[in-house]
């Protein structure tokens, strides 16, 4: 198995309109990866991209739409799908091209146009449901969300305000992320206690809006990184991928499975056996606040229902011990769904080779994990970094 | 097969009916804007070009797909161009026969890379690659800085070469 | 960002299908339509498995026979939603969520609509009974059943 | 590998028991237990083609992948092949499971969905059907290469003849003369029969590395070399003549494999043939007949299963039918059912090399090439 560094990261804002069409989007994430790599799109051997559903951009096979400005035109491209799990499976896609010596130069970029969706991009989450068992009952998405963390509460007996310190964290931090949609420094959790009720138990602030937004990574073979002589890496040391079965009304809601398989397999590859002691920080996905903590679960770093007392410890701030979202995650920059590679995949990069900036985890870390999640409550996908 | 029982009565197999329909607005981005407001606005057909590869794309776009970097400079399409393909379709977007046959064209012109695929506004006997032709416009009024302002191409007058007396 | 102002185009998909239900479906819908539900079963692992299906996913093998549940269950979650599908404030809070069926494998069941229940009386574990629509109103889906209603004493 | 449907509609089937049934042959063809010896599942799918906003969310329970690792690839079933075979290679795997599949008689609105395909700026809102396309481009290759019509008519001929000796392959027709004659012009220069018609078929596809094929005593075809590719996707500035995509993707493909003069080391080649000149486009686009000579060939009968390289021995998509995504893993199948020997009437002797080649449909310039092999 090759080694597998990414060696540059690159996104747009995230905003919930933005002019750009979904090509010109791939192309500002994809230019800036590049550049922030030292390299160009002739070095560059295939390219990945990833997107969540057509039905937001509004173009049937948007993966062949975009690929230009994905910098496909006339290389061997490829489009991942696996839900919101995108924003990190995509990497694990890229990876594997490089880890079978299929290719030295990997360039991954991942892009959601949620605003061309009219009304609301809402009315595509009508279709993700079984359209016979599910569609005739007209389910809004939020209310897997309500379903899922009214379990989460109810089984752990956890409070609303320990789910809402996550978006009050998760909110702070991103004020120190340039592309930031929802930053807000002087957010309570009172603040979210009181916003409006969506579907109870979600509220208002409990949710991350749709958003417009584009990522990229370049990743590259260890020969590439010794070589070009490249000092700005992060060796991509373990990956894992799961999915659950379809029939989500059959599953028990408390504990993503699927996403502690994805781990296991993950920490197995990157040789850890105690994540708790071996793992410095965490980009988990993010979406609603509840699922911050039931993926720090899935991701054996908390115990089952003990992941709000590790946020009302202080454990996951930023200067923390266990650093938690330091990029601000969905709750705080945006959730342009694939997109999220940017603060995901992108934020795992910039801490562990120092480029984080302001955001940048006061003690030193070397080893990071990141997680996506999608479909219908059903896909984990983790990828662990080292510096 | 496979299963332990299956149905042979076929009025017993039902079907679910459904869509996956939304209302879209697509925006033309950073490229697209800037052609659709001269297009609109001013009637010019813009290229644009990116002077690292001596190439003027036409659609325009904000990267180069040889170099991935912006292009830097902004040229008009001349007014002539050449059917470089087409084809007369019989059938419409929604798969039914068309009341009369409608020609398409590649349209492709002098010093431009790609060109415009739209209407061909000749009777169907007469498109034909290679086929001199220029934009026909909407009236200003009409036009809304959308493809559609253009309302295909019509076949170009012959140069008339007068020798005078 | 833009408002409004940039130019643009309109387009909506005319996208439209007609699934094939199959084998499991066909038949899980024409007992709805006779106001039953029923599942299939699987001998290896001996679950009842609901909503139907040919195949076991867990033992990757055809499964055995129909069997019918019951209409009574257990809530296992549920929202009280004051938007509906196209994010739509609603003034009066749809409630629903996931039933477990009585007669079927733990936890396996259905999303579904709650009433005669309030937000302030609907809890986990609560028991409920379906409420179908009268059958000549019935037409093969899951809205022959209207909703699930809390189960009176002596049912069940 | 195992197949399933192939045929116009299939209302007896749910997609997922369809997927079921071509998933529960492919294990049984090689043997394995999908819950024990599998490590990875691929599957390739677009979400309009199927009508659902996520269609990844309805892959496991059918293949056997529930809490596995499994992803969906939005690309053609080659696209799912190279996919496995980059995942074995990096060596966390030894057996994945690839699918593909179309269930194109749940669309109502097939021409809708791929009309919403195009470019939302530039070509979509002109309002034409999404063939105008595949219309121009078979005008553009035709005059590049003065390939006549008579061309196009031995490649119907050919195919859908073949499709008589497949049993999946609803299209099967004896053409004459006549037909042709009456067939009705629908994007000049293309005809009705020059259009492959849609159908229903799901494949699935067992790979396994070379530990992991003599621990199941596998007697496997091997894929030599696996490549794919995509120009660019604005129509005005792509080749429309010559299939850049397939060249660069059979490049590859043939690179891995070491095939130094692929026309006469390859024994047969199944190539995409949704449009009847896609296959003489392919066929020079992937080197298998001289530039603007694939056209000469058909007529003289050198495609033709005894002719000097059978291609689209299955009956191609204008016999098989359309069957989308599933197309390029269709085309596997039906090489490696040569390569083992086990196609019957429509046997090539000897064949122990063979070419599928798949193309993403309309309006897509993308495409993939899988070069396949028997013996070590």
């Amino acid at each position: 198995m090759r080694k597998v560094a990414v060696i540059g990261a690159g996104m747009t804002l995230f905003r919930r309109r933005l002019q750009e069409t979904p090509k010109e989007l791939c192309y500002e994430a994809a230019r800036g990866a590049l550049d922030s790599a030292g390299l160009d799109l002739a070095d560059v051997d295939a390219v990945v991209s990833g997107s969540a559903p057509d039905a937001f951009d509004g173009v049937h096979m948007k993966g062949e739409y975009f690929l230009d400005g994905c910098g496909g035109t006339r290389k061997p491209y490829m489009r991942v799908f696996t839900g919101g799990g995108t924003g990190v499976f995509s990497t694990i896609a890229g990876w594997w091209h490089v880890a079978s010596g299929l290719a030295d130069v990997v360039l991954v970029v991942n892009e959601e146009k949620m605003s061309s969706c009219q009304p609301h991009p809402q009315s595509v989450f009508a279709h993700i449901w079984d359209p016979i068992l599910d569609r005739p009952l007209q389910p809004n998405l939020i209310w897997i969300f309500a379903m899922e963390m009214n379990r989460y509460m109810t089984v752990h007996g956890i409070k609303k305000e320990d789910i809402a310190r996550v978006a009050v964290k998760n909110k702070r931090n991103a004020v120190d992320h340039p592309c930031a949609q929802l930053a807000d420094p002087h957010i309570t959790v009172d603040d979210v206690l009181k916003s409006e009720v969506m579907a109870w138990p979600v509220q208002r602030l409990d949710i991350s809006p749709p958003s417009d937004g584009a990522a990229a990574v370049v990743l590259a073979s260890e020969d590439v990184v010794r070589r070009r002589r490249i000092k700005d890496r992060a060796w991509i040391s373990g990956v894992g991928w799961c999915i659950d079965s379809t029939m989500w009304t059959d599953r028990d809601l408390v504990f993503p499975e699927y996403v502690a398989r994805a781990a296991q397999m993950a920490y197995k590859m990157a040789k850890i056996d105690r994540p708790r002691k071996q793992i410095d920080f965490a980009e988990p996905y993010d979406p609603f606040d509840y699922k911050e903590l039931h993926h720090l679960e899935g991701l054996l770093l908390a115990d089952k229902g003990g992941a709000p007392k590790l946020t009302r410890d202080g454990v996951t701030e930023r200067d923390g011990d266990l650093p938690v979202c330091p990029s601000g995650g969905l709750m705080g920059v945006g959730n342009p769904i694939a997109a999220t590679m940017g603060i995901k995949v992108g934020e795992l990069f910039w801490q562990l080779t120092g480029q984080a900036g302001k955001r940048q985890i006061p003690h030193e870390v070397r080893t990071g994990v990141t997680q996506a999640w999608g479909d219908l409550m059903q896909y984990g996908c983790v990828v662990v970094m080292r510096a | 097969m496979t299963f332990l029982d299956r149905t042979t009565d076929p009025r017993r197999l039902r079907h679910w009916e459904g869509h996956m329909e939304a209302d879209y607005i697509y925006t033309s981005g950073i490229a697209g804007e800037r052609f659709f407001v001269a297009l609109r606005d001013e009637g010019r057909i813009l290229a644009a070009r990116c002077t690292a590869c001596d190439l003027a794309y036409l659609p325009p776009r904000m990267f180069c797909e040889r170099c991935f970097r912006e292009p830097t400079e902004w040229v008009e399409v001349p007014a002539k161009g050449k059917v470089a393909a087409v084809t007369v379709a019989h059938i419409d977007r929604h798969g039914n026969p068309l009341p009369r046959p409608e020609a398409w064209a590649l349209v492709t012109f002098p010093a431009i890379h790609g060109g415009l695929v739209h209407r061909l506004l000749v009777p169907p006997g007469a498109a034909r690659a290679g086929l001199a032709v220029r934009a026909r416009l909407k009236p200003k009024a009409s036009r809304t800085g959308a493809i559609t302002d253009l309302e295909g191409f019509e076949a170009a007058p012959p140069v008339v070469v007068r020798v005078e007396d | 960002m833009y408002g409004g102002k940039v130019t643009q185009t309109r387009f909506r998909p005319d996208a439209r299908y007609a699934w094939s239900a199959g084998e499991a479906m066909s038949r899980f819908l024409e007992e709805l339509q006779n106001g039953r539900l029923i599942a299939r079963t699987c001998a290896a692992c001996e679950r009842v498995l609901f909503p139907p299906r040919m195949f076991c996913e867990l033992c990757f093998r055809p499964t055995d026979a129909w069997t019918h549940v019951l209409d009574t269950g257990t809530i296992e979650t549920f929202s009280v939603s004051y938007l509906d599908t196209n994010a739509k404030r609603i003034a009066v809070p749809i409630l629903v969520g996931v039933v477990s069926l009585d007669g079927a494998s733990p936890r396996m069941g259905m999303m579904h609509y709650f009433g005669e229940m309030t937000k302030d009386d609907i809890r986990i574990g609560m028991r409920v009974k379906a409420v179908w629509r009268p059958p000549e109103e019935r037409r093969g889906s899951v809205l022959d059943i209207a909703y699930f209603r809390p189960l009176r004493e002596g049912e069940g | 590998m195992g197949v399933a449907g192939f045929r116009p509609a299939t209302p007896e089937y749910s997609w997922k028991e369809l997927m079921f049934e071509a998933a529960s042959r492919a294990y049984a063809d090689a043997g394995v237990d999908p819950r024990e010896d599998v490590g990875s599942f691929v599957t390739c799918a677009e979400d309009y083609y199927e009508g659902f906003g996520i269609f990844d969310e309805f892959v496991p329970d059918q293949l056997g992948a529930v809490l596995r690792p499994t992803c969906t690839v939005s690309g053609d079933g080659l696209h799912g092949l190279a996919t496995a075979f980059m995942q074995i290679r990096t060596g966390l795997f030894d057996v994945a499971v690839v699918e593909a599949h179309s269930k194109a008689s749940d669309v109502v609105t097939l021409d809708g969905v791929m009309e919403h395909a195009l470019d939302p700026i530039w070509t979509k809102p002109l309002g034409g059907h999404a063939f105008v396309t595949a219309g121009l481009e078979a005008d553009a290759y035709l005059r590049a290469t003065r390939t006549s019509r008579k061309a196009l008519d031995a490649v119907i001929v050919k195919n859908r003849g073949n499709a008589l000796l497949n049993p999946h392959a609803p299209y099967g027709a004896r053409i004459d003369a006549r037909h042709l004659d009456a067939s009705e012009e629908r994007f000049r220069p293309l005809r009705a029969l020059d259009i492959s018609a849609p159908a229903d078929g799901c494949v699935v596809a067992v790979v396994a590395s070379d530990a992991a094929s003599r621990r199941l005593n596998a007697e496997p075809v091997w894929i030599r070399g696996v490549g794919w590719a995509s120009d660019s996707p604005t129509l005005e500035t792509r080749d429309l003549a010559g299939a850049t995509y397939a060249r660069l993707a059979a490049e590859r493909a043939y690179r891995q494999a070491k095939l130094r003069s692929p026309a006469t080391e390859v024994d047969l080649a199944e190539v995409d043939d949704r449009f009847s000149y896609k296959e003489l486009q392919h066929l020079e686009a992937i080197g298998l007949a001289k530039a603007g000579q694939a056209g000469t060939q058909a007529v003289k009968g050198d495609f033709s299963i005894d002719g000097r390289l059978p291609v689209n021995v299955s009956g191609g998509s204008l016999g098989c039918g359309n069957v989308f995504e599933a197309t390029g893993l269709h085309r596997v199948a039906e090489v490696v059912k040569q390569l083992r020997g086990d196609a019957g009437r429509g046997q090539v002797d000897g064949a122990k090399m063979g070419v599928a080649q798949s193309w993403r449909f309309v309006p897509t310039a993308t495409g993939a090439v899988a070069v396949l092999g028997v013996g070590r």
